[in-house]
């Protein structure tokens, strides 16, 4: 797939990840453009539906980065949210969803390089992997005409 | 109609008038000339407003039958597709499944008074029927409107009540309830049922039509049958969850008789011999 | 279970509790919830080893519940569900009297829930062999034929929600499933509709599940949906050492602790 | 309505099957899933199951999909596309195994489908399926067809109803409609002539249990009966019971969105959720479980016998097999024909 270029959704918290983008941006460090931000309060807040929500909108990576822990703005956001994705990555895997395309990260505010190098390196490895078609696979087949008993 | 039932019209959104907090009326233009001309509908029927991608939701046509090129829908926004129709403006598109349901049987009122009874956002049905009769207003003797709502913000159709109000061939009482009144207001104050009460219209040859909320309709039947209407002169409509409109998906029933099918409007006699499920 | 009959009996005439929820016999060999509110139905009152289904989805119903204080004949896995619901602030001592039924089949008497709370505490919750050979088979699998097997699984669901009703975990008035603004899972039982509702009903139930199989059991379609939340109780002893349900415990998803072990956050 | 009458020799049955298939026919036929029976394409003749009793799920699915498209739009910048769904896409199907008690069903979807305005979605469905019926040689106790108006060889609904004349005999087939003799055209090879044959000595055994026109009376004034509330303390308010049975036809309409385009989609339901009637304001005038557990009873054995002229119930006993607390529908409409006068 030469010219895929994957689609990539990043979950990411205010205080830590979305300004050491921010950073990356200021300090004019190039980085991959599949990546598209939404911004968060907090990690605490990244809910599982919206991953699979973006799964089924189309997204063939995810990026889920926050503070550091002891770095929470509101102190006990990211541990919550680190006990969460264990879980539910333990879940993702168990149903075969293919956990290498959720990236979960802690980016702080003054790591400007990190978060170029994560989005950098999970844009290459989601070409290489190439669109998610099972995900999209499912999604397209909303209505069976008519499904087996 | 094509011959998919669940296919509904095309229809642009011809003007929006906002009515009251979260009340917005829609008159919508097929965008097919052919489905325009063809359509007829009676006062009473309903229909289907459907945004595409959110879903469908079910209100009275508002709009007189008399008044062709064009149907009027007004309704609160409360639920998914009615939250999404207050996001649309003027201009975009949304489609219209009906008409469905019974109707005011108006020929039969001929040469009788006319009482109607309307509350908060129930206006709309009866205005439908407001302006039919208003159409062919030499075919009724006396006609009465009380409407009421809760503050004088929450009265739709400010304008067409003025009209009504100058017009010296009906007899037009709004009133808030107690509270709801402005410093200038010159209507009555208090609730329906009472005002109904103190107004006190005489049920000799006439036919009460009564929508509202059904804490309303509740206090307000015993006031009308004090007054001395008959209950098969008393007509209402039933508002039910509905998703075809068309007696299939079997959610509107009561006992036995749909609201979609046997309703929306019914008389009080039917009404008391509907189970207790409504 | 001739002294849960006199027991029951005992209670009704004295009107210490106005239901006593037990089971019956039913069609074929199988066994039904029974509500006896008169001393003398107690003696329809059954247990034998086809009584499986997990009674405490009764205690959060509405029209159960209204009846006022109820006592209630529990198995293992119910008085492990009871627990869980104390612990939810579902029920609590003035509105739920709990006969035991220990595994030896003996009645066992609680006079309130912390008894019954150290009496569950000495069995840990095991997910039996059998089901146990399934999860490491499918752990054996590749992602993709995990996918392919649970796709598979999951498109004959047509979201009758029995699995939901059986739980008595499952007891929120309305569930994330009844909102529409915004619909998170959709509604039609195609392929996605059901995959994100049964991600979600294991997500809901993580540190919750009791492994009473009470959703195995309600499914009429036989589809292996108590595979998901064993593998989540298995999860979580392997993360977090496992869980209990506890009256004053911490809840294993709403807490932390700082030093959470992990190996995929960079 | 003469019948014609025809005798298959029991090993040309594979034959049927695989002429059938040669036509490029779609066959459903009874295959075992996780331990249960259910409708499933098969290709070949050794995939159906044969020794069972009745399938899980009813084959009310092939004519009425628990999910199914009935239009597609697309925003553009100058408006909206709206495409119906396109009737002729539908599939030639056979239904092959079909229990007598689910063909009858067919005639109570099809009076709900086709009560005043006609659903041409349903109805092309049903024009494209060839019902080949098996009588019942087996029955447990949660049948009840012979109650329901109907029974182990009854013929109402299939196109071609096959009696297997005892446990490895050959089969009399008797042929109903047009397409039942086509299937006879088809592999006309196979069916020769039958002579008198009394196939009620190889049906099953089907107790009548009670008089569904004594109940329909008593229904009539039992509104308020406590009897509601009782059978339905058990009650766990799931679709299981809706969702297996033959004539169950309520159904939602959803709208599904992806970007510009989306679907409009028709989805089983139930009235035993209580979404189904719960009003926007809140508002919902079957709150309770006794309430919705009321409303199906009386659907089937009063409202739809008075509206449709025909009984909501086949007595095939799924709902009972199903329901997770064993609410069974026998045992109630026992205890209605004695309890309430």
């Amino acid at each position: 797939m030469v010219d895929f270029e994957p689609k990539i959704v990043a979950f990411v918290c205010n205080w830590c990840t979305y300004a050491g983008a921010d950073l990356t941006g200021t300090s004019r460090i190039k980085y991959a453009s599949n990546v598209r931000i939404v911004r968060f309060p907090c990690t605490g807040r990244i809910d599982y539906m919206l991953l699979l929500k973006a799964f089924a909108e189309g997204a063939d990576g995810i990026i889920v980065s926050g503070c550091h822990p002891n770095d929470c703005h509101y102190t006990s956001g990211n541990f919550h949210a680190r006990r969460r994705w264990i879980m539910f990555r333990s879940l993702c895997d168990f149903m075969g969803i293919d956990t290498r395309r959720i990236k979960f990260s802690w980016v702080s505010a003054a790591e400007g390089a990190k978060w170029a190098d994560i989005v950098n390196t999970i844009v290459a490895s989601i070409r290489e992997l190439g669109p998610y078609e099972d995900y999209k696979k499912v999604v397209k087949k909303p209505v069976k005409e008519v499904s087996n008993g | 109609m094509t011959d998919n039932l669940y296919m509904p019209y095309l229809m642009k959104i011809e003007k929006v008038t906002y009515e009251a907090p979260g009340v917005k009326t829609f008159m919508l233009k097929f965008i097919n000339e052919e489905d325009q001309n063809r359509f007829t509908f009676k006062a009473g029927q309903f229909g289907e407003y459907s945004v595409y991608g959110v879903g469908e939701s079910t209100f009275c046509i508002a709009s007189s039958p008399t008044r062709k090129g064009y149907i009027e829908c007004t309704f609160r926004q409360t639920g998914k597709v009615t939250n999404a129709l207050s996001g649309c403006e003027e201009g975009s598109i949304i489609g219209f499944r009906g008409p469905y349901g019974n109707t005011f049987p108006i020929d039969e009122w001929k040469g009788k008074n006319l009482l109607f009874i309307a509350g908060g956002i129930a206006l709309p049905p009866m205005r439908c029927v407001i302006w039919n009769a208003l159409d062919q207003r030499d075919n009724f003797k006396e006609i009465t409107i009380i409407y009421g709502a809760r503050t004088v913000n929450d009265l739709v159709y400010k304008h067409e009540l003025l009209d009504w109000e100058r017009r010296k061939d009906i007899k037009l009482v709004t009133t808030v309830d107690p509270g709801g009144e402005s410093p200038d207001w010159k209507g009555e104050i208090g609730f329906v049922p009472t005002i109904v009460e103190k107004i006190a219209p005489s049920s000799k040859n006439s036919i009460a039509i009564v929508c509202g909320p059904p804490v309303m309709i509740k206090y307000t039947f015993p006031v009308l049958t004090k007054l001395g209407f008959q209950d098969e002169n008393i007509y209402t409509t039933l508002e039910n969850r509905m998703k075809c409109g068309f007696g299939k998906c079997g959610r509107c029933n009561v006992g036995k008789y749909y609201v979609c099918k046997d309703g929306p409007v019914f008389t009080l006699s039917q009404l008391k011999e509907l189970p207790d499920e409504y | 279970m001739d002294d849960l009959r006199k027991r029951a009996k005992e209670l009704l005439e004295s009107s210490t509790v106005k239901v006593v929820i037990g089971y019956e016999q039913g069609t074929a060999n199988k066994t039904r919830a029974l509500f006896v509110e008169k001393p003398e139905d107690a003696v329809k009152l059954i247990f034998d080893s086809y009584c499986v289904q997990n009674l405490a989805v009764y205690v959060t119903k509405r029209e159960i519940r209204d009846k006022g204080k109820m006592a209630i004949a529990a198995t293992l896995p119910v008085l492990r569900s009871i627990i869980q619901l104390a612990s939810e602030s579902q029920v609590n001592d003035n509105n739920l009297l709990v006969l035991g039924i220990t595994p030896e089949s003996k009645l066992v008497e609680f006079s309130n829930l912390a008894e019954v709370e150290t009496f569950v505490h000495q069995y840990q919750i095991e997910i039996d062999a059998h089901n146990k050979e399934i999860l490491d088979k499918l752990d054996k699998m590749t992602p993709a034929e995990r996918w392919k097997f649970w796709i598979d699984e999951l498109t004959p669901c047509f979201k009758c929600y029995a699995c939901r009703a059986a739980c008595p975990m499952c007891y929120c008035h309305r569930c994330t499933v009844d909102f529409n603004q915004p619909q998170w899972i959709p509604v039609p039982s195609h392929e996605l509709g059901n995959l994100e509702w049964h991600i979600m009903r294991a997500v809901h139930l993580t540190g919750r599940c009791v492994d009473c199989d009470a959703c195995y059991n309600a499914c009429p379609l036989g589809i292996p949906l108590n595979l998901l939340t064993k593998k989540m109780v298995e999860e979580a002893k392997v993360h977090f050492g496992g869980y209990q349900p506890a009256i004053k415990g911490e809840h294993l998803m709403s807490t932390y602790k700082p030093d959470d072990k992990e190996n995929f956050i960079q | 309505m003469n019948i014609d009458k025809w005798l298959v020799r029991k090993d040309s049955l594979e034959k049927l099957f695989d002429i059938l298939k040669q036509n490029s026919k779609t066959i459903y036929a009874p295959a075992t899933k996780n331990g249960k029976v259910s409708f499933i394409e098969t290709d070949s003749f050794s995939g159906i199951t044969t020794d069972y009793i009745q399938t899980t799920q009813s084959s009310k699915e092939i004519v009425f999909p628990r999910t199914e498209k009935i239009l597609d739009y697309t925003k553009n910048r100058d408006g909206m596309s709206v495409k119906g769904i396109d009737l002729k896409d539908i599939p030639e199907i056979i239904l092959w195994g079909v229990r007598p008690c689910d063909a009858m069903g067919i005639d109570g979807l099809s009076a709900i489908f086709n009560w005043d305005y006609k659903d041409e979605i349903y109805n092309n469905r049903l024009s494209r399926v060839t019902v080949l019926g098996f009588s019942c040689s087996k029955s447990d106790e949660y049948c009840f067809c012979t109650s329901a108006g109907g029974g182990p060889g009854n013929n109402a609904g299939s196109d071609i109803l096959f009696t297997q004349l005892g446990t490895d005999g050959d089969y009399l087939a008797e042929v109903l409609t047009e397409k039942g003799s086509a299937v006879v055209l088809l592999a006309s090879g196979l069916f020769e002539k039958a002579g008198e044959i009394k196939k009620e000595q190889f049906l099953a055994e089907v107790p009548v249990r009670f008089n569904k026109e004594e109940i329909r009376k008593k229904l009539e004034n039992s509104f308020e009966s406590e009897l509601w509330i009782e059978h339905s303390l058990r009650c766990l308010g799931c679709g299981a019971c809706a969702y297996v049975c033959p004539t169950c036809a309520c159904f939602d309409i959803q709208d599904e969105a992806h970007g510009k385009a989306g679907t409009r989609v028709r989805c089983w339901d139930s009235c035993g959720f209580s979404l189904f009637t719960l009003h926007t304001s809140g508002h919902n005038p079957r709150e309770l479980q006794s309430q919705r557990w009321r409303q199906r009873i009386m659907h089937k054995f009063s409202y739809m016998p008075d509206r449709l002229s025909v009984y909501g119930c086949t007595g095939c006993g799924r709902c009972s097999r199903a329901c997770p607390v064993d609410m069974n529908i026998l045992e109630h409409l026992i205890s209605i024909q004695e309890v309430i006068v």
